[in-house]
């Protein structure tokens, strides 16, 4: 049971970031729970490489033939995915300047109300 | 509190607890036994030298196993390049 | 954002190559020790940035324009894309064919890793190292340059 | 080599090449545009033509052979175990990328003179070539991660083209709205993969499908599927970012957002017929998670019927009210992406199991009723309906605004004394997409009422109610913009420029021609990427 | 090539009806001409240029052309008037912001979750 501690991070952060999002006005924060959402999924992701006792899956001069190697694959997943974070978030706080120069606020409900 | 904020809360909480359990039910943190054994990694592990000639087996994955992902995610950072300039643009011709 | 004091200028003229030198350490090095063209990319693009950050980004947008930049980046994309469709034409036709490797025709990059670093080693690797580093530098730098320039702009029309 | 070799050449690389064509002239679209427009404009219509060439070359060989193609990148075979990416092609996705390839076409085809007088229309072809790129790479890929990251790639490019009018505060605030919601899906949609890979260390759909077993982390892995996949989709009630993006993005843009959505509805469908298909789709009764989750299947097939019949009278009802064309069409779309549900319900919903006894010896045994297949068939033969018609009525709000730069009803009148051709495919699309006859969407929707009807009639009864409602809103839209006495401020609107009335022709034709031979249709091209898309053994025996 | 012809025009059969498009656009014809001929016998009397060509309003004059488009947010007043009820419901559902849009899809989930642990 105390092995799943990462496990458990990971849901406390995912549901932190959702909480920002659901119950923050401001558009900025909403942003910043978004990165934290996708922070816990990037912790999950690299949480599942992990195997007892084992080093970085890279060949070198001392590695011998019980060294332990942590699976490689969930790396280039989490690579991957903060690269595409990286994208979001630059997209995302483009538009919340765009916002503010049109509405003059970041209330997310002072803004955004279709009137037809 | 405003009804909004009670109902978020409420459902808010049960999508916390099915999380948590699900966490709990997860194998354990970094221990393989013989039923979860990870097949795919582990061949990547021990051809990475032979096939791709590679001695770091992250960038073998990323780069050739399945580097196709990678061409995608270069093309996720390529559109969002694209997508800051074209919303900063100057709008008269 | 107009530019910083001049001891800040002194400071980030003399850590920009260093910070330079060592991502593109990253990059070459990409298939033999932990990095690649993404984390090497980032490191010099945050060299770019401090620059951006020290000098202001009306002067580095004097400097260099974001279309040149962005010309920059479509030949990395290009450049990744092409040795994926290179793939298609030389050795068992196939998209994404590590077609470098264990041949001997083109004499660079075709060794086999045999646990010792060496640098040649791993096909067409080294060569998608650049290609993605060439394009993350320039992609985040513009990011970085146009956002800055952008609300600088806004800050003047206020 | 010969012109034979050169087309097998194509057809056996066509699934890399349907998404590296594009991404490629992406990738070069700067650089062309350097020359000067209409060169770029051309290239980017050449792009895409070849793409949809390669696509139909593909979709050809895999309806009429009913095969499934895979394609692994980087080796000859998949290997064991099963380490690349691979693309894997069965009938539902080949029937997915024509739609994909239309919807393409004619955007590109209509951005031409839709788009003349804006700047930065070379970052503009980039963006649509990329969201084209990432259509078809969801479409076509048999790897979970893969798919993440052309949804990825598709949400970006059409956040960043939905804000193309960064002057109106209302397209920018639609944009943010649509990216947030895009990439809070795609954040669990990923959680989810990342719990499959976590029980079954593998990230190929097919492999995951082999050894599934229906325990808690899956169901949960499930769960955050559905709901992410099903907001991206645009269902009630997550689909309040729809109406804001549809009705804000440049037309050219929505009709490929279309396809965007049909996309995400697309790996809906993958991920429980195919992925789940142990459990949603598989009759196989030596499989002991067939029998014990009948209940399970059942309940998120009324769940699913329950959102449908949301979607579509909230839809109905909410498009009855809108004064603004190109909104009121998108919560028309809302309330076609019900029926289309609505299949998939009546699908899950009909799963049963009975005990039979012959000679003395009970045998249990897991079906499907008759009448589910047909439902299923109608609502896959729906989604290229409502594609199209749509699409084609998108396009002409778009036109009606390029030309009059009005898009409140209220403004509007007397448009058909001025734009004929514009009115005439107006009426085309009015009445294939409220499903009248003789036109495409009537076919469809016979298949699903008749199959409906006999799970329970008063479902059947809210989609008919729901179509009727949508010729209404439809007859309002004809009237108070088209009909009537010229307006003065309307007087002196021209007819829609050419690339714009090709555009609409295009899909025009198309509609016609399935409402008119739509038993070819059905037999031909829908009923083999139904059967494709009901038979997930096939789909796993292809990749292990 | 005549087996294409003949598939053209088979019916496509739904498992309990069938809809064959070219037979229903010959009765629809046929309709037309019967329409047709009925309003033929009516077409003797009718004279250009007299009273009958004239709109009747019950006695009231004839406005001119822009005053009688109706415009579209007046058509329906009455279906919308009559719903108001779910139409206020609705207007109260479908509030701009982005965060009930993310609370929405929590809604969802947590029902899903419901679900699929009771069953």
């Amino acid at each position: 049971m105390l092995f799943n501690l990462p496990y458990i991070a990971v849901v406390a952060l995912i549901l932190i970031g959702l909480a920002a999002v659901i119950f923050k006005r401001n558009l900025i924060k909403i942003v910043i729970g978004i990165t934290l959402i996708e922070s816990g999924v990037n912790l999950f992701l690299i949480t599942l490489a992990y195997r007892g006792g084992s080093t970085a899956p890279i060949y070198t001069a001392t590695t011998t033939e019980e060294t332990i190697m942590s699976l490689p694959v969930p790396h280039a997943l989490t690579l991957t995915s903060i690269v595409i974070g990286v994208a979001v978030l630059a997209l995302m706080l483009t538009l919340v300047v765009h916002i503010y120069r049109h509405y003059g606020t970041l209330d997310a409900r002072k803004i955004g109300r279709e009137e037809e | 509190m405003s009804i909004r904020n009670i109902v978020a809360l409420a459902f808010f909480g049960v999508v916390a607890l099915f999380l948590i359990f699900g966490a709990l039910m997860t194998h354990p943190f970094g221990e393989f036994d013989e039923d979860n054994t990870p097949e795919m990694d582990q061949y990547i592990i021990d051809n990475t030298q032979s096939e791709t000639g590679a001695d770091n087996g992250v960038t073998a994955v990323v780069f050739d196993y399945r580097g196709f992902d990678t061409l995608g995610e270069a093309t996720v950072l390529f559109t969002a390049v694209a997508g800051v300039i074209i919303l900063f643009r100057r709008l008269k011709k | 954002m107009s530019g910083m004091s001049r001891i800040v200028k002194t400071m980030a003229s003399i850590t920009f190559p260093l910070t330079m030198i060592y991502g593109l350490y990253i990059i070459a090095h990409g298939h033999l020790t932990s990095g690649g063209g993404f984390q090497g990319g980032a490191v010099v693009a945050s060299s770019c940035a401090l620059i951006l950050v020290a000098y202001g980004s009306v002067w580095t947008m004097g400097k260099i324009k974001e279309k040149s930049l962005s010309v920059f980046e479509s030949l990395g994309a290009i450049g990744f894309i092409g040795l994926a469709f290179f793939g298609l034409i030389f050795g068992a036709n196939y998209f994404f064919n590590n077609f470098l490797l264990k041949q001997d025709i083109i004499p660079f990059f075709n060794a086999v890793g045999t646990g010792a670093s060496n640098i040649n080693t791993a096909g067409i690797i080294p060569l998608m190292n650049f290609a993605v580093g060439l394009k993350v530098i320039v992609g985040l730098f513009t990011i970085v340059l146009v956002m800055a320039y952008a609300t600088t702009k806004l800050k003047g029309e206020k | 080599m010969s012109i034979e070799e050169l087309f097998n050449f194509l057809l056996d690389h066509s699934p890399a090449l349907i998404v590296a064509i594009p991404l490629l002239g992406a990738f070069l679209t700067p650089l062309v545009g350097k020359i000067n427009d209409k060169v770029r404009n051309a290239f980017a219509i050449l792009v895409v033509a070849f793409t949809s060439f390669l696509v139909f070359l593909l979709a050809n060989d895999i309806l009429t052979n009913n095969t499934i193609r895979t394609y692994v990148f980087g080796a000859e075979n998949a290997g064991s175990p099963i380490v690349r990416i691979l693309f894997e092609v069965d009938g539902f996705s080949a029937y997915m990328a024509i739609i994909a390839s239309i919807l393409a076409i004619a955007g590109v085809i209509y951005a031409w003179s839709h788009m003349k007088e804006h700047t930065g229309q070379d970052k503009f072809y980039t963006l649509v070539l990329l969201m084209i790129a990432g259509m078809f790479g969801m479409i076509l890929t048999g790897d979970m991660f893969n798919f993440f990251v052309f949804l990825e790639i598709t949400s970006i490019a059409a956040c960043a083209l939905i804000a193309f009018y960064t002057n109106k505060g209302k397209a920018v605030d639609a944009g943010f709205k649509y990216i947030v919601i895009s990439s809070i899906g795609a954040l669990f949609i990923l959680f989810a993969i990342g719990i499959l890979y976590s029980q079954y260390n593998a990230l190929n759909m097919a492999v995951i499908a082999d050894s599934i077993t229906f325990s808690f982390l899956d169901k949960i892995a499930l769960v955050l599927l559905i709901s992410g996949l099903a907001m991206k989709a645009g269902i009630v009630p997550m689909h309040m970012w729809l109406p804001d993006a549809y009705g804000r993005a440049p037309a050219s843009v929505t009709v490929i957002l279309i396809g965007a959505t049909q996309a995400s509805l697309y790996g809906l469908f993958r991920m429980v017929f195919s992925v789940y298909g142990n459990v949603f789709s598989s009759i196989d009764v030596t499989k002991d998670t067939v029998i014990n989750t009948i209940n399970s299947v059942n309940s998120v097939g009324w769940m699913l019927i329950i959102l449908a019949i949301l979607t579509m009278l909230i839809g109905a009802l909410m498009a009855l009210k809108q004064s603004n064309l190109k909104r009121l069409i998108a919560f028309a779309a809302l309330a076609e992406v019900g029926y289309m549900l609505l299949g998939v319900g009546v699908r899950l919903a009909s799963k049963v199991s009975q005990d039979i006894t012959i000679a003395g010896e009970t045998t249990t045994q897991v079906a499907f009723q008759g009448y589910s297949a047909t439902a299923l068939t109608g609502s896959v033969f729906h989604i290229m309906n409502d594609a199209l018609d749509i699409g084609l009525l998108f396009l002409v709000a778009g036109a009606i605004y390029l030309v009059t730069k009005e898009t409140s009803l209220n403004k509007l009148g007397g448009l058909a004394r001025n734009m004929k051709y514009t009115t005439v495919f107006f009426l085309i699309g009015l009445f294939a997409v409220s499903g009248m006859p003789p036109m495409n969407g009537f076919a469809s929707k016979l298949m699903i009422y008749q199959s409906t009807f006999q799970l329970n009639p008063i479902i059947a009864i809210v989609a008919i109610l729901c179509s009727i409602l949508l010729l209404a809103v439809f007859v309002k839209v004809f009237h108070s913009a088209f009909l009537g006495p010229k307006l003065p401020s309307l007087k002196d609107v021209k007819e829609a420029p050419k690339s714009l009335l090709i555009a609409m022709g295009i899909i025009a034709c198309i509609i016609i021609f399935i409402g008119l031979f739509p038993n070819l249709f059905v037999e031909n091209i829908v009923t083999p990427a139904a059967n494709a898309i009901m038979d997930s053994a096939k789909y796993i025996t292809a990749v292990i | 090539m005549m087996e294409q012809i003949s598939q053209l025009v088979e019916t496509l059969k739904t498992g309990t009806g069938l809809w064959n498009p070219l037979i229903w656009i010959v009765a629809i014809v046929i309709a037309f001409l019967i329409v047709y001929i009925i309003r033929s016998f009516g077409n003797k009397d009718y004279k250009k240029g007299t009273e009958q060509t004239k709109a009747f309003l019950s006695g009231n004059p004839e406005y001119e052309k822009e005053k009688m488009h109706i415009k579209s947010s007046n058509i329906y007043w009455g279906f919308l008037e009559s719903l108001k009820w779910a139409y206020n419901a609705l207007d109260k559902m479908h509030t701009g912001n982005v965060s009930d849009y993310v609370l929405w899809f929590v809604v969802i989930m947590g029902v899903f979750f419901i679900i699929m642990g009771v069953l």
